[in-house]
């Protein structure tokens, strides 16, 4: 561990400014949130929360220093981390993960009937977008970002998405919970391809922890603590998951207006995996794939990773490590 | 020099009835026309039983004071407004109508402003522009054609108005202060101008005017008329031999004792403030 | 000649004229001004809500899509029940108003600036002409990185889609007084500061009042394209928000109760607040009063 | 008295007069024009980013979020030579062009039909007002039920943005055409049709072409605000999603060199389409030309 | 009733060292002022080598065709611009400046038009409010304190400006053409207006005008000008006894006499068109 105990009192900041999204991905902060197991674990440190609609707005207050940290999908965390020639952030754990599939209407059964339909993901160049046009190419089907090709994918907003699907002007998309699930339960759609089949252990990441680098160096005391909360809620998650849903569900109330349906919880909570390792691996992988399709060209992620304070966590409470996939510290 | 012969009818006496027979056929027919704008009767009539009777190829001026009710007299006339009660008479063919400004459409030039206007009257195209010129040389504009509005002079712009007029081929002109926007020096050249005209054309011209001396030096006929409600007051057959002119000796007596009956006219309507009355006669 | 008899001629013929020459102004009965300002929302609404039940019920597209005037009335009796609508609508409007005050003040000195200073007018009059044709939206990120998720951020948007309209306004104000004005003032011996206080300013009023008429319709524009993508708990609900959620919850009737509430507030602010101060105005100064 | 010596010496009276009266106008010399046409932008480009270096070199923030004018101009000439550039702006413009000229003719109608007729005036008069103080971003969503993700919704979107501004200038047009007009139009025999043809309006250009070029930029406007959401291949790159690339891999030089190009096209296609065309009908009618 | 007595000096004579000692002591002195507008020479001067001296308490017309430079000339004297070269002495205090165009300030109401005028010249609050009664009976409006410029009469505007003037207490008033744009009646009850104040205030007034008879009916002299350069080509010492009228027999003979001399000062500019020369000759 590099922090020096004698300095742990110097190290802690005022005030720790956390995003986050009200979406189901988020549950642990969602959660730990709004029973209260952040602010307490932060203890004299003040949390102050931003709720963000999409990465890119969260990446842009970090770069603006209006938050210290957020949780964010892997591309935003990768932008951020290469557009700033790696000075920005740092990921220092991970969230949730799972939970992406490709749901389509009923007629379309196999890869060779979506020949010449449109398919949605949340974000050009974002993971969904990548594992889509992936997949697509590895059943032999064209996806050019420009022009078209057998398959036209269309970055979209989630909301529209299930819109136009429900309409029947897509033939379906490649989303996260808990809009997969909402395709398939409001818009009476069918999964074609569940995204955890196609990863080893059916593991990949979903949501990231970022710090920003800065932040991360002066207060790696709060940071620690940040972590820990993050981890005693997922215990209360783990001990008690009904709770945890209702929990989860009622903070989406609060910071939105609506809930999710029983139905929809239900189904994307089955799908979703909260865990704190960030599953570097899929990290470099994902991020091969999306220079194999061209939506990125090759990004340097060597660093993005500082994983000491969740190992030494983990260490602690007696937990396997997390590994950073040699993209930085572990 | 000019001698002038002034010829009166009994004040007050303002109907039809008590005429002099006009000596041509008449060619503006109004009788008994009321026009008022409040529909419920709120305001008083702005024209209130009013006959007059233009011939053919006269030139009658129509003076008074502001808001007696001359432009809506000519907008009856016209044709633009219907009156209350009464009726208007005015021959086939229509009426020319000239304005205070120009009133000259400033996206065309001065040539195409008389072009609509022929258009509008149904000439030929191939003839149109040969008439044009035509109308542009009676008000001594040749060469002008092209020139835009905002380009003339304000005599100028009353001059292609005049011919814009002229283009109508009515038998009557109305105009309705058309000079009062001009300086003094281009107003009487005007006058000229409009009276070489009217000799041309033989055209019936009603002429509204607030200028004693301007409805001596052109009118055959000048109408007084009052305010609230509008009516013809006194009427005087204007006789002055030889050229006039606005200087004239005959056109300068004439227009003081017009002067005098409006001014008392004027004076009926006069509500001094009761401070002013005391401060002056103090 | 004596000058008292003649003063008294003059003042009695004076006054006859005055008592006739006085322009009438017609002032209309209250029913049919009251007909003119009350029965055209009350059209304009019935005619919305006409087109809207009929395309309902022509069943083009499943009422998820387009809902029902029933729906969206109930979702705003539901979240004007939470106390979400009240807050939503305070917080919008107490940000348009901080913003468009702010906007007047640095569009007032701009447009001032501008138009004294022939250097300034062309240094950066085309800019501030060609911020108008920019999104709100394309600054959304430079203000954020510049103020972080504050009020701040929304209030930059703010000023830059008010300010240009104002600052021109004011500046299209000046350059329309007639010329005839400043000579009257330098004569009665006003210059400078003395000059644009008491002449180029009122003179200008005519100009400045649209604009600022102008501005708040861009400040409002703006303000729902920046509560629209900059989020936040600490900031409150509010309008542009609301639509948001809307838009994320796939929830039509609160998409069309937050355009319906976002057209009613601006429309009505306007309506209420600025088109009578500029009538006023107007109609003190014998101006034509415009259409609308 | 003989008539011709009087006719001749009116006509001398005249010719004299006309000399002395005509008004002059004083034309400008050429290089005075030009450096007040030209000057003015380039000035305006060194002011610009004459404060961009200094707000660089203050290094108030890293150049990852306030990227240097070299940046940008990396990240422009980056994409330039993969062709997206020019694909952009081509495609915008194309879509600019084609809204906007709908938008013309609707706007049109619809100004015509509100100015002849007081019923349609009164119901949908406050509508169109009211409409432009809605964010064109609010309609996106429902321009893309209604038209899916086609160019059809971004047409809306434009249509919903500009229509207004142009049936309101025509209005504004119609209602300050002077009544004498009207009356010299049905005195030479023009009425119905025919009037409106030959008097109203020609008589209402100023206005009108006011609201055109008001209606261009709300167009442009809308139109990024429409590419910045509606996003498919299909459609092609274009500057509003260039834009939103740039945010979503949080490359603020992209970022930046879009703001650029969307104001670089809207701005120049105002100035050098619209402006001289106002300009020389304001000027043919002598009417003022405006300050910008 | 009135009788004439014209007194001339020669054509052509306009040096100020020919002129008739003044009677008082000048209020107004230009010495061979030349303006032009063109930097370069380009375009001709408007005013060339222009003297004149007006007296203390006299009243003095400008007449001349349009263009011919008497608004510049105003404009010198009023400190409004600078003579490109020779010199304008005015006395201190300033000059006070009426237009054709009252140029009332619309925001303001008819009495608060006066009042800005005094506290612009520094008068205090308390004394304003008085001094605008006292200044709007002058002009007979009383009453009229709190009315709208819209709602005037375009005399009663022209009043209104002209307390405006006086509340400038000035020693100089200059009008340019204030009543061209007024209709003849109330045109001629100004003047009567306008020489009564001037009576009663021994103001210095040069009254520029295109109107001949208005400038013969309010003058003590007459100056008029020519045009490309504006020059002084001729002067009228106006005697009439008794109390003038516009349509005096004084007034008319002696403006018959001015008009000539106008009219051929017109001429003189005349660019023929060849078509109209050949049309109205043959
Ligand atoms: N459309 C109208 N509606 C109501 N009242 C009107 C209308 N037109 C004119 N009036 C009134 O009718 C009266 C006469 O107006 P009119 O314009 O005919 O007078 P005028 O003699 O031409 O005056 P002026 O010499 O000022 O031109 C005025 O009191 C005026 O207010
Ligand atoms: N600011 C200016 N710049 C250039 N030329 C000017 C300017 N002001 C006046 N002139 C020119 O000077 C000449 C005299 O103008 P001025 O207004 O003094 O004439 P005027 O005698 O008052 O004419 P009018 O009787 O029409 O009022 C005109 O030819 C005019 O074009
Ligand atoms: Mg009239
Ligand atoms: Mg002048």
């Amino acid at each position: 561990s590099s922090s020096n105990a004698g300095d742990a009192a110097a190290s802690d900041a005022a005030t720790l400014r956390l995003g986050y999204f009200a979406n189901i991905t988020h549950a642990l902060p969602l959660i730990g949130i709004a029973n209260g197991t952040y602010a307490k674990v932060l203890g004299s440190t003040k949390l102050e929360t931003q709720v963000f609609n999409a990465g890119p707005a969260a990446v842009e207050a970090l770069f603006a220093g209006a938050i210290d940290a957020a949780y964010v999908g892997p591309n935003p965390a990768i932008n951020a981390f290469t557009k700033s020639n790696g000075e920005a952030i740092r990921i220092v754990a991970g969230a949730s993960s799972g939970g992406a599939q490709l749901v389509v209407a009923p007629q379309y059964t196999d890869a060779a009937s979506l020949k010449g339909t449109t398919i949605a993901t949340p974000q050009l160049g974002g993971t969904q977008d990548v594992a889509l046009r992936f997949w697509l190419k590895s059943q032999g089907l064209s996806a050019p970002t420009t022009g078209t090709g057998d398959v036209t994918v269309a970055p979209q907003e989630n909301a529209q998405t299930l819109d136009l699907f429900k309409q029947g002007k897509i033939a379906g998309a490649w989303v996260p919970e808990p809009w997969a699930s909402r395709l398939v339960l409001e818009g009476g759609g069918k999964v074609l391809v569940d995204e955890a089949t196609l990863w080893p252990k059916g593991a990949f990441v979903t949501t990231h922890l970022i710090v920003s680098t800065a932040f991360l160096t002066a207060h790696p005391q709060t940071v620690a603590k940040l972590l820990q909360a993050e981890y005693d809620t997922l215990q209360e998650v783990t001990a008690d998951p009904a709770k945890a849903k209702a929990a989860a569900n009622d903070a989406l109330k609060a910071l939105t207006g609506k809930q999710l349906k029983p139905a929809v919880l239900e189904r994307a909570w089955n799908n979703l995996t909260l865990t704190l390792d960030p599953i570097a691996a899929a990290l470099q992988t994902s991020a091969d794939h999306a220079v194999e399709v061209g939506t990125t060209k090759k990004a340097d992620l060597d660093g993005i990773y500082d994983l000491t304070l969740l190992n030494a966590l983990l260490t602690n409470s007696s937990k396997p490590q997390a590994s950073a996939a040699g993209l930085g510290k572990e | 020099m000019t001698s002038a012969t002034v010829s009166e009818t009994p004040e007050g006496q303002w109907a039809v009835a008590d005429l002099p027979p006009p000596l041509a056929p008449p060619a503006i027919v109004l009788e008994r026309v009321t026009k008022r704008f409040s529909g419920d009767g709120s305001r008083p009539a702005v024209l209130e039983d009013v006959s007059l009777t233009v011939a053919e190829g006269e030139f009658v001026c129509l003076l008074g004071a502001s808001g007696c009710g001359k432009s809506t007299l000519l907008s009856l006339v016209a044709g633009l407004d219907k009156p209350t009660s009464g009726t208007v008479e005015t021959p086939a063919g229509g009426t020319a109508l000239m304005f205070q400004e120009a009133a000259l459409f400033p996206w065309l030039t001065a040539g195409q402003n008389i072009e609509l206007a022929l258009k509008l009257r149904g000439v030929d195209r191939r003839d149109r522009r040969e008439e044009t010129d035509r109308l542009l040389a009676t008000v001594h504009l040749s060469g002008q054609h092209g020139s835009r509005v905002h380009e003339l002079s304000g005599g100028m712009r009353q001059r292609v108005a005049l011919a814009r007029a002229l283009a109508q081929q009515a038998r009557i002109l109305l105009m309705d202060e058309p000079f009062a926007a001009l300086d003094a020096i281009t107003r009487d050249v005007l006058h000229e101008e409009l009276i070489r005209v009217w000799e041309e054309t033989g055209l019936a011209v009603v002429f509204v005017t607030h200028n004693v001396r301007e409805a001596v030096r052109l009118g055959q006929r000048v109408e007084l008329m009052s305010s609230r409600p509008g009516r013809f007051v006194r009427r005087w057959q204007v006789e002055i031999d030889g050229p006039r002119r606005i200087e004239s000796a005959g056109v300068s007596e004439l227009s003081k004792e017009i002067t005098d009956d409006l001014r008392r006219e004027i004076r009926r309507h006069a509500v001094l403030p009761a401070a002013v009355t005391a401060g002056s006669r103090s | 000649m004596s000058s008292i008899e003649l003063s008294d001629d003059v003042a009695s013929l004076e006054a006859g004229l005055d008592a006739l020459d006085k322009p009438v102004t017609l002032r209309e009965p209250l029913a049919a001004r009251l007909r003119r300002s009350v029965l055209p929302p009350v059209v304009a609404v019935a005619f919305l809500v006409a087109v809207w039940l009929v395309v309902v019920a022509l069943h083009l597209k499943p009422t998820y899509v387009i809902p029902t005037p029933a729906d969206v009335w109930a979702s705003l009796g539901q979240y004007w029940s939470e106390g979400a609508v009240q807050e939503a609508v305070w917080n919008s409007l107490r940000r348009a108003f901080v913003g468009f005050a702010v906007a007047a003040v640095v569009g007032t000195a701009l447009g001032l600036l501008m138009s004294q200073f022939r250097f300034v007018r062309t240094a950066i009059g085309p800019l501030v002409s060609g911020l108008q044709s920019l999104p709100s939206v394309a600054w959304v990120p430079a203000a954020i990185i510049w103020f972080g998720l504050s009020d701040g951020a929304i209030y930059m948007v703010v000023l830059l889609g008010a300010v240009p309209s104002i600052a021109n306004g004011l500046l299209s104000g000046v350059s329309q007084v007639p010329p005839l004005y400043l000579r009257v003032g330098r004569v009665l011996g006003a210059r400078g500061f003395t000059a644009i206080r008491y002449v180029v300013l009122p003179a200008a009023m005519p100009g400045y009042l649209g604009g600022l008429r102008q501005g708040w319709a861009f400040a409002w524009r703006s303000l729902m394209a920046a509560e629209l993508i900059t989020f936040s708990p600490a900031l409150g609900t509010s309008l542009g928000q609301l639509l948001q959620i809307g838009r994320e919850l796939s929830d039509m009737s609160l998409v069309m109760a937050a355009i319906l509430l976002i057209l009613v507030v601006g429309v009505g602010i306007e309506l209420l607040v600025f088109s009578p101060i500029e009538r006023r105005m107007l109609r003190a100064r014998g101006l034509n009063v415009g259409p609308t």
